[in-house]
């Protein structure tokens, strides 16, 4: 019973952080796209805007959920359920950090380590497309069908891809369980270059990793491969005719993908949680820094504000920040944020990239991406498969 | 009130195999729409891996495994052979009732 | 615990093979097939088998069905409209299906030994590793021939479905 | 030269002189329909002419070849201690057939491309020619006897499709046919006498097999080595057109001409000889055999000679005087004098070539006609022509200091120590030699022309021709004379090339002290010939009717080939086919075999006709059957204890 009650709470803890995470994050794109774009971006509700999430939510509540005539109904409200609950079970086996050791009692930052944690995301990638193939087709409008029919041939066409990206790093580190994966990208050549299998012999998986990155924006259908929600041609795709939740379920799968994906790039290329530099050139030190340095911003921003406003905000943030930059410090607690903060920044990055890629390029052409995908892609990506595993059997 | 078992014997798994496999037959028979019964082979095909996979669980060794590897791999095969002649079929007749496309008859 | 998720997933996986077959439109029919994979793949976690499972799920729900539905996406197939012709084989079927069903039961529980129930961790070599092993070892031959058979079957597809240029 | 012999003999890659026509063949055969006539011209005599640059080169390479050269490619058979393999060995045997086939070969392909130009289905002549000769290296190349083989039975296809050239006209067919069957025979022994060497030599390599013999001792040698010899000897009789297999020749110029010389004049036909030379060990172990291919020989020789004495179409007349000349070369193998053989094998491929490509010439110039009754007095019309056939003439006939004149002169001293009447018959044979060829000539070139050809436009094609239709008898274009001159010279001077001397490693010399006649006889014979030929053909043509009705019996008789064809088909073949008929075709074939097959069938569709009414062509039903059975299957396991 114990182990149940445990993973329920760790459940409640992760779902409450990812929902957080996936709200914001919707918030962090827009005020980034703005940024790109020369525009503030929200800013009304709440100091920066940050408030705005929330209030999105609350208007996606609360708005008239319509029903459209001629859909198949049992399909149509099955759909965005599907979509996010593949989205959202992919997380349960994220590890996000080394085990909490609070005196004698003992757990893993993750849900469950399955030891075919790879397996596992792959086919929830693999389930993933039936959401977006039901929602266009059983919304019963020609847009939405296209958009239903190539989102699902796309995905298809990237899962191969990316299932092979994905191969050539567990060729070197011949584990599928992603806590091992990491543990087996722990260590520093010369003593300070990482094996992260993107710099690890005897075959660096840049080449993988890049592969991976593409095929995971097209599996996301993210900018420039959105193909399925391509405004300007399918009105708005798959979910053209979903409204108020079942569209904001959408949304969140998406959200929830792309947090799952940078993971999952995370965790098999950048080494996990495991920090950029050994420990001992004061790679711990690196979190309390940031924190520290970020509060005292705040403050010095707080001392002279540009608007009235910031005057009680901005010290709040400051002393926040770096009350937590001196949590980093504490004996307990250090240990076990310090991986998580490797580990979300690293995932960090990557979804930023993602974000920066929206706010940049433009969109493919469809026959662009099928032939990318097949005669780029696909080959690429054997080669690089190939490569790895000579490489690693004659090592 | 009869004591569940704390663990389900093999013949359940092997009984769920058969009601599968059983209804992958009934759907042969009573559809008509070619891509149903196609779909109704396939629940066949997944009867028949379970019960490969329940056999192997019996004797300790995973060639059942093997074997319903093998399957799915042909499966594969068959669905995308199957699917294109079904298209073809279609292409000529524009029909997928099963009846109507009995020209093998005599 | 393991009867318990047994009959919960095996209730799923009948059900939703009824559904193939009583559904009268070839969408619901798909989606309850892929229902009866994904409660079929959880029970070969059961039964230890980690990596068919995952197969299970990549192969068969995650493409096989997903080119169905396509399929029948593509087709705009509809639901089917009842036959004009009757044949034997409707009247005789049930019959058929029940006997077939008898026996089956039968032979099970005579022809199986009394066997301790299945405890979910009993079976270990149904991980990657040991199929891995296990393929390339003992089942190299057939693994080639099933991948100069896949070639075969892309050519096939390709070949049928082409448009013809004329 | 001699410091790097190894590394010369390791790399002389035999195997190009038969791929390259190998490679005009593949090339002409597939593509010649669309390609330019120049295109296919440039491959067919290209291919040859560089296979024949390349056997220059490689014989200058190969230097005195004292030992044969032998090059191994791969196993083709291992089983057991039986090792076949597929070499390709050089001698100065395989030096000189080498030479004479790529060399004669090519000119005759020159003189083909000229024969040929309005033929149709061009590119399949030449596709057929270069197959030949890929073929026929192949023999002349092989070092076992299996290799030797697949070239015989190679060549033997080739003549088929040549012969059978005209496939529309039945008579070309049924020659093709006649080729092919007769020559089924000949392979018949020779393969029996390849399995019986491989059952008593353990294998089929040349050098392995005779240096087996030669340590045999010859006095008493086993009978299976005669027998091995008589069925080689069937072998060679059948290919080389020896009595009692040589009638299938003479319809064999239903061919083209450069065919009937390229096939059945220069080089198939004497596979026989080139086999025999080269098996001579096993002959020299059985004086038999060896006896018998001498009396095989020089009857042959006669009996064609006089059959060549009256036939009136021209290709004919030379078609006995080859098989009478081979005859001559088989009576020098059996003198013993295998270097004789090959010599006049040697010559025999020059004149008769040329006297071959020179009647074609004529026919081409006549249209197609092949009859001299209706020819004469061409001599002014082609000079070109009957100059060069003259050449041939006074060669075959044996003039002093012509090619012929030596290699005859060889066998028959040959024959001489052998036994002295086969010198005198052969002798005779030279007289009748020279009488029908100049009789041909005279016939041709000199009197009053007889023919119609050309004196009014319309011309008939007698058999094929070839189909332009420019009226006036003319001469032929040079790429025909060109090959015509240089084979002139080669047949007069060609007996300056010392082959006797040349083969003495293989082969030793017959020495030995002859009386002044034996080397006389021939000439003066061959020198008569002439003489009476031109007496009764061109000073008093009345003789020979007269002639005719005095002996008009044995007119009949040789005039009809001595009823040889009539004989065959009386013996052999009208029983063969009757039998068939009745036995095998009404009785066997129709009632046994077809009673059952058609028994079997109704049985089946009166079977099917029942269950067809199963096949309802509904999907559904047949599962509905195949679930019914495969129940009625398991309930049946399952209660008769089945399974357990």
């Amino acid at each position: 019973m114990n182990f149940l009650i445990l993973s329920l709470i760790k459940a409640a803890i992760v779902a409450f952080v990812l929902m957080t995470t996936l709200a914001y994050l919707q918030w962090i794109e827009r005020k980034v796209i703005a940024h790109i774009q020369l525009r503030v971006g929200p800013r009304r509700v709440g100091p920066h805007g940050l408030l705005q999430p929330l209030a999105d939510v609350i208007k996606l509540l609360t708005k008239e959920d319509l029903l459209p005539s001629h859909v198949n109904k049992v399909f149509y409200f099955l759909a965005p359920f599907i979509a996010v609950f593949f989205a959202l079970i992919a997380i349960s086996v994220i590890p996000f950090g080394t085990e909490i050791n609070i005196g004698s009692f003992h757990t893993e930052m993750q849900l469950t380590d399955l030891n075919i944690g790879v397996l596992f995301i792959l086919g929830l990638s693999g389930m993933g497309v039936y959401g977006v193939a039901l929602a266009g087709w059983a919304s019963n409008n020609k847009y939405a069908l296209l958009g239903g029919l190539r989102s699902s041939a796309q995905m298809i066409s990237y899962e191969l891809p990316m299932a092979m990206a994905i191969a050539a790093p567990l060729l070197m580190l011949n584990t599928l369980s992603f806590r091992q994966l990491v543990d087996a990208q722990g260590g520093y050549s010369f003593g300070f270059i990482p094996h992260w299998t993107i710099f690890q012999g005897p075959f660096p998986q840049i080449i993988s990793f890049l592969l991976f990155l593409v095929a995971a924006f097209a599996e996301t259908n993210r900018v420039p491969f959105d193909l399925p929600e391509a405004e300007n041609e399918l009105v708005a795709g798959f979910h053209t005719e979903y409204s108020s939740m079942k569209f904001a379920s959408f949304f969140m799968a998406e959200y929830a993908n792309m947090v799952t994906v940078s993971c999952v790039a995370t965790l098999l290329f950048l080494g996990g949680w495991q920090p950029l530099w050994p420990a001992q050139y004061g790679s711990n030190f690196v979190p309390t820094a940031v924190f520290i340095a970020g509060g005292l911003l705040c403050l010095y921003h707080g001392m002279n504000p540009a608007r009235p406003f910031d005057r009680i905000t901005l010290p709040i943030a400051g002393i926040v920040f770096i009350a937590v930059g001196a949590a980093f410090l504490a004996p307990i607690i250090g240990p076990i944020l310090l991986p998580l903060f490797w580990f979300a920044s690293k995932a960090g990055v990557i979804l930023f990239l993602y974000i920066w890629v929206r706010g940049t390029l433009p969109r493919f052409r469809y026959d662009q991406l099928m032939r990318f995908a097949w005669t780029f892609m696909f080959p690429v990506a054997v080669a690089n498969l190939f490569l790895t595993g000579l490489l690693v059997a004659l090592t | 009130m009869p004591q569940l078992p704390s663990a389900a014997p093999l013949s359940w798994y092997l009984i769920l195999s058969a009601i599968l496999f059983v209804l992958g037959v009934a759907g042969f028979l009573f559809r008509r729409n070619i891509i149903t019964v196609f779909m109704s082979i396939e629940l066949m095909l997944n009867a028949v891996n379970l019960s490969f996979i329940a056999f192997s669980y019996q004797l300790g060794q995973n060639d059942g495994h093997i074997f319903s590897f093998f399957v799915m791999v042909v499966a594969a095969a068959e669905a995308a052979v199957g699917l294109a002649i079904i298209l073809t079929v279609f292409k000529n007749r524009q029909t997928l009732e099963i009846d109507e496309i009995s020209s093998l008859k005599n | 615990m393991d009867a318990i998720l047994f009959l919960i997933f095996a209730g799923i996986a009948v059900i939703c093979g009824l559904n193939l077959v009583l559904q009268k439109h070839p969408i619901s029919s798909a989606l309850s097939l892929v229902g009866v994979m994904g409660s079929l793949a959880v029970l070969y976690l059961l039964l230890g088998g980690e990596f068919i499972s995952m197969a299970q799920l990549i192969v068969y729900a995650g493409a096989i069905m997903v080119l169905f539905i396509f399929v029948i996406m593509l087709l705009n197939a509809g639901t089917e409209r009842p036959s004009r012709r009757r044949l034997w084989a409707q009247y005789a079927g049930v019959p058929l299906l029940a006997a077939m069903l008898a026996i089956a039961f039968y032979i099970i529980q005579r022809a199986l030994p009394p066997s301790p129930g299945v405890h979910f961790g009993a079976f270990q070599h149904g991980n990657p590793f040991d199929i891995g092993i296990k393929l390339f070892e003992n089942y190299v031959l057939p693994f080639e021939v099933t991948s100069l058979l896949i070639l075969i079957a892309i050519i096939g597809a390709i070949v049928l479905a082409r448009k013809e240029i004329n | 030269m001699q410091t790097s012999t190894e590394t010369l003999l390791a790399s002389q890659q035999l195997w190009l002189i038969p791929i390259l026509p190998f490679l005009g063949f593949l090339l002409n055969g597939i593509f010649g329909k669309r390609l330019p006539k120049a295109a296919i011209n440039v491959i067919a005599c290209g291919s040859v002419l560089l296979s024949f640059l390349w056997v220059l080169k490689t014989l200058n390479a190969l230097g005195s070849l004292e030992t044969p050269y032998v090059e191994h490619y791969y196993t083709w058979i291992q089983s057991g201690t039986l090792n076949i393999s597929v070499d390709f060995a050089v001698d100065r045997l395989t030096e000189v057939m080498l030479l004479i086939v790529t060399g004669v070969g090519f000119l005759i392909h020159v003189y083909a491309v000229g024969y040929m130009a309005h033929e149709g289905g061009y590119y399949r002549f030449f596709a057929y020619f270069n197959l030949f000769m890929f073929f026929m290296l192949i023999l002349v190349l092989g070092a076992n006897f299996l290799v030797l083989f697949v070239g015989w039975e190679g060549v033997g296809l080739c003549s088929y499709l040549l012969i059978g050239f005209y496939f529309l006209e039945k008579f070309a067919t049924d020659a093709g046919n006649k080729a092919f069957i007769v020559n089924r025979i000949g392979d018949y022994g020779f393969s029996l006498a390849v399995f019986l060497i491989a059952i008593h030599f353990g294998s089929l390599d040349f050098g392995r097999v005779f240096s087996q013999v030669k340590d045999m001792p010859v006095e008493s040698s086993p009978g299976w080595i005669t027998a091995i010899s008589l069925l080689l000897l069937v072998g060679a009789a059948g290919k080389s057109a020896q009595i009692p297999l040589y009638v299938w020749l003479p319809d064999a110029m239903a061919g083209p001409t450069p065919v009937s010389a390229l096939i059945h004049a220069a080089t198939m036909v004497t596979a026989g000889v080139y086999m025999i030379a080269r098996s001579s060990q096993l002959y020299l172990h059985s004086a038999f055999a060896l006896n018998l291919v001498a009396i095989i020989g020089v009857a042959t020789a006669f009996f064609a000679a006089t059959i060549g004495l009256l036939q009136n179409d021209i290709k004919k007349v030379f078609a006995y005087s080859t098989v009478s000349q081979l005859g001559y070369m088989f009576l020098g193998l059996g003198a013993g004098a295998f270097s004789a053989g090959i010599f006049h094998l040697m010559t025999h491929a020059f004149f008769k070539a040329l006297l071959f490509l020179g009647a074609g010439s004529v026919i081409h110039a006549l249209g197609g006609e092949q009859d001299m009754r209706k020819m004469g007095g061409l001599a002014r019309k082609i000079p070109i022509t009957c100059v060069v056939l003259f050449c041939a003439g006074v060669a075959i006939a044996g003039v002093p200091f012509t090619s012929g004149h030596y290699s005859k002169d060889a066998i028959l001293d040959a024959a001489y120590t052998l036994s002295p009447w086969m010198f005198w018959l052969g002798t005779f044979t030279a007289f009748l030699t020279a009488f029908y060829v100049f009789r041909a000539l005279f016939l041709t070139f000199f009197g009053e022309y007889r023919g119609t050809y050309g004196r009014e436009p319309v011309h008939e094609h007698s058999g094929h021709g070839d189909g332009h239709g420019h009226g006036a008898i003319h001469e032929s274009p040079p790429i025909m004379w060109i090959p015509l001159a240089i084979l002139a010279v080669l047949s007069l001077v060609g007996g300056f090339i010392n082959v006797p001397k040349f083969l003495e490693p293989m082969f030793k010399l017959s020495e030995g002290e002859l009386p002044s006649f034996v080397s006389l006889g021939p000439m003066i014979a061959g020198l008569t010939g002439i003489g009476l030929a031109y007496v009764f053909y061109v000073l008093a043509p009345k003789v020979p009717e007269q002639l005719a009705s005095a002996f008009s019996g044995l007119y009949v008789l040789i005039y009809n080939k001595y009823f040889v064809d009539e004989l065959y088909d009386a013996t052999v073949v009208r029983p063969v086919v009757d039998g068939s008929r009745t036995l095998l075709w009404r009785t066997a074939d129709a009632e046994l075999i077809d009673g059952t097959v058609n028994g079997i069938g109704r049985t089946a569709s009166g079977i099917g006709g029942v269950l067809r009414l199963l096949q309802s062509g509904f999907i559904r039903s047949y599962a509905a059957w195949v679930v019914a059975g495969s129940i009625t299957v398991v309930l049946v396991m399952a209660l008769w204890g089945g399974s357990r």
